[in-house]
């Protein structure tokens, strides 16, 4: 069973902020005793650097990091050795952005976003276009909050060379339908990167099912630490591509003028890695296999299904994505022309803790009709009584700027 | 009073839905633009002077009550003033909503922003439009 | 008074393996308990994403996290908004690299660098000279184990626009005299890098005495986290540097083909960063502030030249570095024609803990005609009887080996 | 016996000091380069071919004493192998180091460093002169 106030329970912040409603797990999850402890318990006995290992703690720390890699891979039914650890999505998306794309777009080949993306998978493709002449091209999102398929088809195209989309949209809520249209990409030759930030953390991923060649996630939305995520590559990808960051460990041999280069994923972890954060990432994904993904998955629609219901009473509430099976726990809304920030800061005074502002998809808020919004989302550790109190806390607002909105 | 109402009361409101002198001016001797990335707030301020004295100034950009009531009121009291006098009342308006200190009287209505120094997290929109106009004088200073 | 059998009691790693001898920290130090403590606070009481905070518990986290960039620049001598929160050091020259080198380095432009760089310092660089078609030149080190500053000043020219540099070497345990060097670079219109890996942990650092413009340091090696680093900038050439890595926060306003960016340095920190290891660095930086890094510096110089002293009396074992008031805490040595591996094995069975390998330096192997080398480097809770724990069981592992070397 | 005397024994250190088929092959029917980055060790292996057999085996490089005497020992083992077998060995001798199974009687002298399995993080020495191996056939099977 299921059951998110004995989960709240493995939650420390919890305890410790009593009165908190915590609806901001879409920004940054909180994080579980097992996954501190992990860490701590790592500083404490066995912290060395890792690799190169001459000696037992060096050991048994390169084992842990390399353990941790294990984990991601199971939590995301990959291969370890296509596992490559990163600080975070925005990583994960610069790396594949970069080193596949620096040396592989040329002037007017295109690079196929969407609408509803967040700005870590727009802003590193940008700076690669601006580099190489290649062209972006994003597909629209419809009225519902969906992306518009027939755009999809109409602008895939043999000069689409990557594909890059989220999952699962971190204002919408909406998980799209990944696969099919990885699929129509590999058909035209194009490769496809996932952003798996928001949807990792909430549904069960297989990333082969996806048809993908990239998958970048981060560790801290999914009950990890800051500072570390993930990004999954294909083999026969992650094998041909080159380097993005240059220094220890990612080489293989080095003259003063030029190197030679470790296989993946070590090819790709320049330097000291953000050794506990992996073993904490590993810790997390354990946890969450754990709670099985499916589960959390149900949950999460559970929640937010209940959540749309009751903030749909809430007058002049404003509401943002779709309804249906493919919306996930990612609520956005204006309260009428009430500034979200002014919003957020009367929720705060009931002890609802929601983001505002453009959630970094400044080009989906455009498409909205909206230059922010205020947002609540769940985790494994939302209940019904935070969702209430959500509502609560809007209808006092409400009271409150009566007249002003 | 909860921290709430102490923080919106009726002459923020009033000034955050018509806010006063918004509206880009024309031929501005200066004009700089803010961002306040933190929340996604943006103003555009546009000033004229005559020699040390700003004869107008006027705003574009939007954001949320504070940050657009303490641009409406900004630019209400800075006119007529030097910009040394406008940079003093930066150093008053800053005191309060930073420190805490009580409302120089020459901050006539945006004393009412005095509840900003209790909610750190609204600090940044209440120093939007301040920042801009400081930057504004240095640029003309510096020009 | 510094006391380092005091100061190893606020080491949990020392409680729980009490027969270790770590003598690996220059590849990453142990950690205090105040450090793994302040984590641990943070992830239980405060944790919520930085900035676009609209609620007390994310304005917690921004504060602390801003405090910790604080106090690395307190660290430093460097102003708070010169702080740029990355990895470790490789991510930090690889900043510098790509983001001043692929916007400012044409072909036949010279990138300066010496003969003791740590691949950190030397991949970035290739791998932009490749991109632009800058020419790597390296200054030579002498048989002392010093920079050869005569070739320094005939390598030096109008054609070098950025010369990168170690400040004390991770081998040899030589501090380069760099102020002096830097200010040669200026007056020929180069920009200095300055790789801090080794000399922030061990010696006081001003960076506007050392005539740079970058200034790259690792946390971990430090007494902080795995996942945190700095890179400080000169304000007037961090104003002027594109940035590196796209995404959230480092933006001012993003459209779909286009965006423009954020002030230094929220415009080098894309994503959420690592903010529990930023705060964990700035815990660091507290405690080597209390211990005052002159005192450390001083530790250190006893500690080296006291096992110089008795390293050299063990026989067939060869010292690697210079001995003078130049040489910090690092000496790598070979015990006649021993593979180290093999050593190092021997050294562990006796509770002694050194690396062993190129130590990411093979260039500078290859300059002291050894494929490898072991590497003993000591930190503020290193005693002398650690030292003699070394040259005891060295002098056991020459018994056991001898007739093989 | 410490684990250094049971790893560290006679054999391996002749193997190490004087390896056996060292020095490259002319002519050689393929030819991989085998790397330890945890390490530094390098290992270049020849193998020539007469069919599916083995008929010499060389190796190049440097490495301590482990993987040095293990590239030996192996290059004697295999000479006179068919590929299968030779794959064969290199299952039994990873039993042996990776999983510390007792050695198989087929890896004769290569039995001394059955110790490796006690020593997890010199394992990797141990096998690269195998990884090598493995490799090598593996192009051979699919040129
Ligand atoms: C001199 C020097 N530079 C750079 C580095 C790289 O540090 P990190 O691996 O923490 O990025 C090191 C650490 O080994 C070093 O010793
Ligand atoms: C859809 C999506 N992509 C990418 C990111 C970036 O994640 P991070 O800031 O952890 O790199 C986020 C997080 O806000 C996200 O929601």
């Amino acid at each position: 069973m299921f059951e998110p106030e004995t989960i709240k329970r493995d939650f420390p912040i919890f305890a410790n902020n009593p009165d908190l409603v915590f609806l901001d797990s879409a920004a940054s999850s909180q994080k579980p005793r097992s996954v501190i402890d992990a860490m701590t318990l790592y500083y404490e006995r066995d912290h060395a650097n890792v690799h190169r290992a001459a000696y037992a703690l060096s050991m048994r720390a390169t084992d842990a990091y390399e353990d941790a890699r294990g984990k991601v891979a199971r939590f995301l039914g990959a291969d370890t050795d296509e596992i490559v650890f990163v600080r975070n999505a925005t990583e994960a998306l610069n790396l594949a952005a970069h080193a596949w794309g620096l040396n592989n777009l040329h002037a007017g080949d295109e690079i196929l976003l969407t609408e509803m993306e967040h700005h870590a998978n727009l802003v590193p493709w940008q700076l690669v276009a601006a580099r190489t002449g290649a062209v972006i091209k994003a597909v629209p999102v419809t009225r519902e909050g969906r992306l518009d398929l027939d755009a999809f088809d109409s602008l895939l195209s043999e000069r689409t060379r990557i594909f890059s989309l989220t999952q699962m949209s971190n204002v919408l809520g909406t998980v799209n339908p990944v696969a099919e249209l990885a699929a129509a990409a590999r058909e035209k030759g194009a490769l496809t990167v996932v952003d798996g930030a928001q949807a990792a953390p909430h549904l069960p991923v297989r990333v082969h099912e996806l048809n993908a060649d990239f998958y970048a996630l981060s560790g801290h939305k999914m009950l990890g630490p800051t500072g570390a995520g993930a990004l999954w590559g294909r083999r026969e990808v992650l094998k041909k591509l080159p380097p993005f960051l240059g220094g220890g460990s990612m080489i293989e041999e080095v003259q003063l003028e030029r190197s030679t280069y470790a296989p993946p994923p070590q090819r790709f972890e320049a330097g000291t890695p953000a050794i506990a954060e992996a073993i904490g990432l590993g810790a997390a994904a354990d946890y969450l296999m754990e709670l099985g993904m499916e589960n959390v998955w149900m949950h999460d629609r559970q929640l937010v299904e209940y959540a749309l219901d009751e903030l749909s009473a809430v007058p002049d509430l404003i509401l943002y994505g779709p309804r249906g099976e493919d919306r996930g726990g990612v609520v956005a809304f204006n309260l009428g022309s009430l500034h979200p920030h002014d919003l957020a800061t009367a929720l705060d005074e009931h002890g609802v803790a929601v983001r505002t502002g453009h959630h970094c998809a400044q080009p989906l808020h455009r498409r909205l009709n909206a230059t922010a919004s205020a947002r609540a989302s769940f985790y494994v550790y939302s209940t019904k009584s935070d969702v209430d109190r959500l509502v609560e806390a809007l209808k006092k607002a409400r009271e409150f700027f009566a007249g002003w909105l | 009073m909860s921290l709430l109402e102490e923080l919106y009361r009726e002459t923020i409101m009033q000034h955050a839905q018509k806010p006063h002198n918004f509206g880009p001016l024309e031929n501005p001797t200066v004009r700089v633009g803010g961002n306040n990335p933190s929340c996604g707030d943006q103003i555009e301020l546009f000033l004229k002077l005559d020699g040390n004295v700003i004869t107008e100034a006027g705003f574009t950009g939007h954001g949320c009550a504070i940050s657009q009531s303490s641009a409406s009121m900004m630019t209400d009291l800075i006119r007529g003033k030097t910009l040394d006098e406008a940079l003093e009342l930066e150093r008053k308006f800053k005191a309060m909503v930073v420190e805490g200190q009580p409302p120089a009287p020459e901050l006539g209505d945006l004393s009412a922003l005095q509840g900003v120094a209790k909610l750190h997290a609204r600090v940044k929109c209440a120093t939007l439009a301040w920042n801009a106009l400081e930057q504004a004088i240095e640029e003309v200073r510096s020009a």
